[in-house]
């Protein structure tokens, strides 16, 4: 079927509300507006204002409020529109989120989804083109994970809302309008493991969700310098797999990673320092990352695509890897 | 303020004399216990706000939850946690009531509904608002309570929750400790407007101040407000005038007021003045008041007799319920514990 | 609301008609370049509601400081920024107000005091707080402004802010522009409470509520709001009323309110009622109308031509002023170059 | 001169506010209660309520309000008392504090220091022990420095005071009480560099703040056993300096990484990738790296020292590295 990963959002988000009484979607304007990105179009039609609720922004109070539901007994939706104004919400989900399961001796469950479009590329400008996926991925209690294909659009939120623990999904926003096929058996999704996308032999470039398409063109036009990339998209950022991660190293002897946030302090660091850990014996180069540039996003177009990760980056990145000098 | 009955029953006396006298007593046992570094961490006393849990949270009802601060001890003992799992939990033993992960400032118990034990300012009244929605969502009569300290409301969150609970009429009582210090900060060196309960009128919130020193006017004011509550299924807001007898922690030099003001304040404590009262009424006579403190002082040493024959968690179950095990997250669960295992066998 | 004065002398009105037209002309422009790709990212029009920034910053007084948010053209036109850096700075042009690293959603302006353009809603409110704050401690008689939409009332940060502005007593002039709605969402569904001026009596603020789609009363309000702030050095509020008559950014359907309740509104366009009624002054005729719309639509066409003309900043420059190049700071800085450069060099 | 951190910084506060008008301090109970830690006893009878300013409990607002002041022209030093309550105002650390003077083309200096205490070991339980350095650590327009001396302690405020850029200071909590003799020359700080506190030539022990003086000691311990390890003491966590972190790692071949964050997107994970980028070619064992357990901090003292890096785990992890097996 073709869709896009917008409309695959929405057709899971409907049929958690159809099959679960007690999941409800909350944030700000995903009702009446229908979504700052227009996800939850025509939901609050269909479920009505309780379950599809609009809230006034206090990203701090609604956020907690998804959680205390949660502990009531619900399993509540939380959208935070962007990722950006999670950095009003943090104290509600690293200080209670992720930890009222364990302070309280394994007495109480948080089945909260929060679900953040993340990522740059629109030019949005410094405020509004943050990537902060590391920073959820390095807190104990909460998995995080983000779709990069259609079927992962379409069916991690099940998975998600299955989980008894809180589940932060990171939506890339140049992901909705994308169009594509979605297999009919989204069954294939499996919030646990990390998928190879394409097999390669020479190189393994590891990434996850705005980036894999990135990464897949990279891959093809390094093909065509005869480079066999294998290209992992992880998944989930917390925890990650490294089983697969390491399988897929330890084959290609090489790996660069992909990763929109900046350089510093950034999960493509933790991913490199687990391979230095555990693969460093197998590896025949040292290891690379494409990151964004450390700068607060500019607004301007070209210096906007400067500061990114792009095919060419990548691809470069990979050749020098490889020894190719550029 | 709201007005109080002129006469309490004997049973209602004994009651709450009971209540604050094991409340008092038993913290003031952690006192002494922290002396003795039986308990660590940080320890937020109560002593001389014994009033405010002691009248209220029996209004609350049974099926009630209760959402509560660091200083939460008396609250906890009030909800029906046993003064047994109190102390193992400040022990950090396995039989606490957070099996000894959460420590004085984290005292948690699902079966009463009693939710913690937050030691970030304000950072209770959300959840608060997330189990009232839920409750409201579910069509369950219950109501949830939410005390926090006058500290809390500089905080936005306190703003962005009292919005919340208006707005969308969830079933919580919101009752403000308000003890005149945040720490060493005055409440006319953190407000611009010092009459706290005003803020919860801004909202719309029914909204009364109380003597909280005075059990009997908290308990009426909480029962007519719970009374609200179930039947508009609104919001209530309460700010309780009351007063810590004690320094803020145990690492508090009281620095921040006078002597003379914390022994103005004594002439009010609730324990004393209930008892006074009593007598006046003569209800009270010696012999209950000894009854009371033996039977409170051999529940305290019960207490610390179990506490001290608790068990530590094994270090090996270091990661335990920080992740829920269950199959489907199990391979989330191996993963993360064989990255840790690396770290716990350094 | 306040009241407004009878007469408005011919000097004045014109005035005030040039600096909405001057907005509204020019906003209507960006529309038309964004459809041309010129302009991208977010683009927030303040088509409807030119009367506050119009009335408003014309009285702060030349030294002011103003912060604003995503919605600033206006102001930042009204400020003194150029229409040539205004829109050469939509084009990401190196002459631009923020030298193409903003946009719209970000100019800023040192020179006069224009401190953004800020895309987090409320987030701008702490920096006037100490803008403010600064200028009472180093005993400077300047004020502040703090433009923010109605939305920002729900943020815990507004009242954080208030509160704070109160308890200071700060020179801040808040300013909030109530156009009924954030984003999709209705000022009945964000708050209990929809008087919005009572807020900052809450904090003990002084506040008024004024007609926003009227430059005069605005003004008025303004002037005496100023006067107030500057004598008492204490904070004031206003809540302008006013109404954005456009889409809230470029990809907005409006499914959340109806044409007709936007028709309603634009019978109250603050440029046609004030063209109104200086006519009906007689101080106004068709010659007048004509050689604004002409003076306004060259100052436009310079604008595009001069952002036209304007320069990307060098891609090699894209690290630059991430931090400040100092002799101390260079090391710093130095690290961070060749940390990125591999990047850049990717 | 025999004195404590504690003395240390405040009597740098108090030299700060002597010498520069400009300079204000503020924060929750940094006044009448004398500051949480008593860092800052005594400072408000001596500088006044104005200059030693007392905040509501408004994370936010106030910390705004220090980057306000200091666009006005102030030289602000904003206490948040600590990093576990940064998590209410990082809005406007990370996209005011961190953006403006690249958002406006230049046109705005923001010199505000925020100090933070940090770091767990006093059995304050999860919601009371992050460490969240590297969080910070990722943001551009921010520097993030961390004594771990009484040097650095003593000496680093004043050259942040000195910085026109956003510095935020971390202090560990478990160093106030710790005394030592205070070198009469401090002017020896450097925040810019990275200082090699002990010379080994078998690994690089590289840490900062709160865990040097374990690793010291864990060095010591080393030594007995016949493996001479070098401390490197990170002193600056934003940028890092990687010549002097490279260096030694190029003598020793080695290196083990120690930090009190968690370890899945640690600072020492970025430190370790760096490593692994840069000298791979010179390094003769895996990477490895020491930090906290992933679990929300417990309070029973057994199992917080578990969670913790401590001198026995260092110890044991050099060993490991060092084919000394355990
Ligand atoms: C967000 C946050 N900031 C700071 C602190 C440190 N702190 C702990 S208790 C306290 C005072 C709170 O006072 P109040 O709310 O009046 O409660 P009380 O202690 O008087 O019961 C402070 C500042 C904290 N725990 N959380
Ligand atoms: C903290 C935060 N949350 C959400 C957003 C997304 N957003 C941008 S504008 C807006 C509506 C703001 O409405 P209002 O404050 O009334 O200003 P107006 O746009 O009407 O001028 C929202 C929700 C944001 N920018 N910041
Ligand atoms: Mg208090
Ligand atoms: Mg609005």
């Amino acid at each position: 079927m073709k869709t896009t990963y917008r409309e695959a959002m929405r057709s899971a988000l409907q049929e958690a509300l159809q099959q679960d009484e007690r999941v409800f979607l909350m944030g700000e304007d995903v009702g009446r507006y229908g979504g700052c990105y227009a996800v939850s179009k025509g939901l609050q039609e269909e479920f009505g204002e309780e379950r599809i609720r609009d809230t006034p922004l206090s990203e701090s109070a609604f956020v907690g409020a998804g959680i205390g539901a949660a502990l009531g007994g619900m399993r509540p939706i939380v959208e935070v529109m962007t990722v950006n104004f999670s950095l009003l919400c943090l104290d509600q989900i690293v200080n209670n989120a992720a930890t009222l399961r364990h302070m309280s001796g394994g007495q109480f469950s948080v089945p909260v989804v929060l679900r953040m479009t993340t990522g740059a590329g629109r030019q949005l400008a410094a405020q509004h083109s943050h990537s902060l996926e590391c920073w959820y991925a390095h807190v104990p209690g909460l998995r995080v994970i983000a779709p990069g294909t259609l079927e992962d659009m379409r069916g991690m939120l099940r998975l998600a809302l299955e989980d008894p623990d809180p589940v932060i999904i990171f939506e890339h926003n140049a992901l909705y309008n994308r169009e594509g096929e979605l297999a009919e058996d989204s069954s294939i999704t499996d919030i646990r493991r990390a998928a190879v996308r394409r097999n390669g032999s020479d190189v393994s470039l590891i990434c996850y969700g705005g980036n894999l398409h990135k990464t897949l063109d990279a891959a093809e036009q390094l093909a065509e310098g005869g480079i066999d990339a294998e290209v992992v998209d992880l998944r989930s950022l917390r925890p990650l797999d490294d089983e697969t991660i390491l399988a897929s190293v330890r084959k290609t002897h090489r790996a660069v990673l992909i990763d929109e946030g900046w350089r510093s302090g950034s999960l493509a660091g933790e991913i490199g320092m687990r391979i230095a850990e555990q693969a460093f014996y197998d590896l025949d180069a040292p290891l690379a990352r494409v990151c964004s540039a450390e700068v607060p996003i500019p607004y301007a177009a070209h210096l906007e695509h400067a500061a990114l990760p792009q095919v060419d980056t990548i691809v470069e990145k990979v050749r020098e890897v490889m020894g190719q000098n550029v | 303020m709201t007005g109080k009955p002129s006469q309490v029953s004997r049973e209602q006396g004994l009651q709450w004399l009971t209540d604050m006298t094991r409340i008092r007593r038993m913290e003031e046992k952690c006192a002494e216990l922290y002396g003795q570094e039986k308990i660590r961490g940080f320890l937020h006393l109560y002593i001389g706000e014994e009033a405010v849990a002691a009248g209220a949270i029996p209004e609350l009802g049974e099926d009630a939850a209760v959402v509560a601060t660091y200083r939460e001890h008396g609250h906890a003992l009030m909800h029906g946690i046993s003064m047994n799992a109190i102390l193992a939990e400040m022990f950090g033993k396995r039989e606490g009531c957070s099996h000894g992960r959460g420590g004085s400032m984290h005292l948690f118990d699902a079966g009463t509904r009693f939710y913690g034990g937050n030691a970030i300012v304000s950072g209770g009244l959300p959840l608060a608002i997330g189990l009232a929605l839920a409750d409201k969502m579910k069509n369950r009569r219950r109501i949830t309570a939410c005390f926090f300290g006058e500290g809390a409301v500089a905080e936005g969150e306190f703003h962005e929750s009292l919005n919340l609970a208006a707005l969308w009429q969830l079933p919580v009582l919101f009752i403000c400790e308000n003890n005149l210090y945040a720490m060493g900060t005055a409440l006319a060196r953190s407000e611009s407007v010092t009459d706290i309960h005003q803020k919860a009128k801004c909202y719309g919130i029914f909204s009364a101040a109380v003597d909280g020193m005075d059990v009997i006017s908290v308990n009426t004011a909480v029962r007519d407000a719970v009374k609200r509550v179930r039947e508009k299924a609104a919001p209530a807001f309460l700010e309780m005038r009351t007063y810590r007898f004690r320094a803020h922690s145990m690492f508090d030099p009281e620095l921040y007021r006078s002597k003379e003001e914390v022994e103005q304040w004594k002439q009010l404590c609730p324990v004393a003045t209930l008892t006074a009262r009593l007598r006046a009424q003569k209800v009270l006579n010696d012999a209950d008041v000894q009854g009371i403190e033996k039977s409170v002082a051999e529940e305290i040493q019960n207490a610390v007799d179990f506490a001290n024959a608790g068990h530590w968690e094994p270090v090996e179950d270091l990661l335990k319920d920080t992740y829920t095990e269950s199959i489907l997250s199990n391979l989330f669960t191996l993963n993360t514990a064989i990255n840790n295992q690396n770290i716990r066998n350094d």
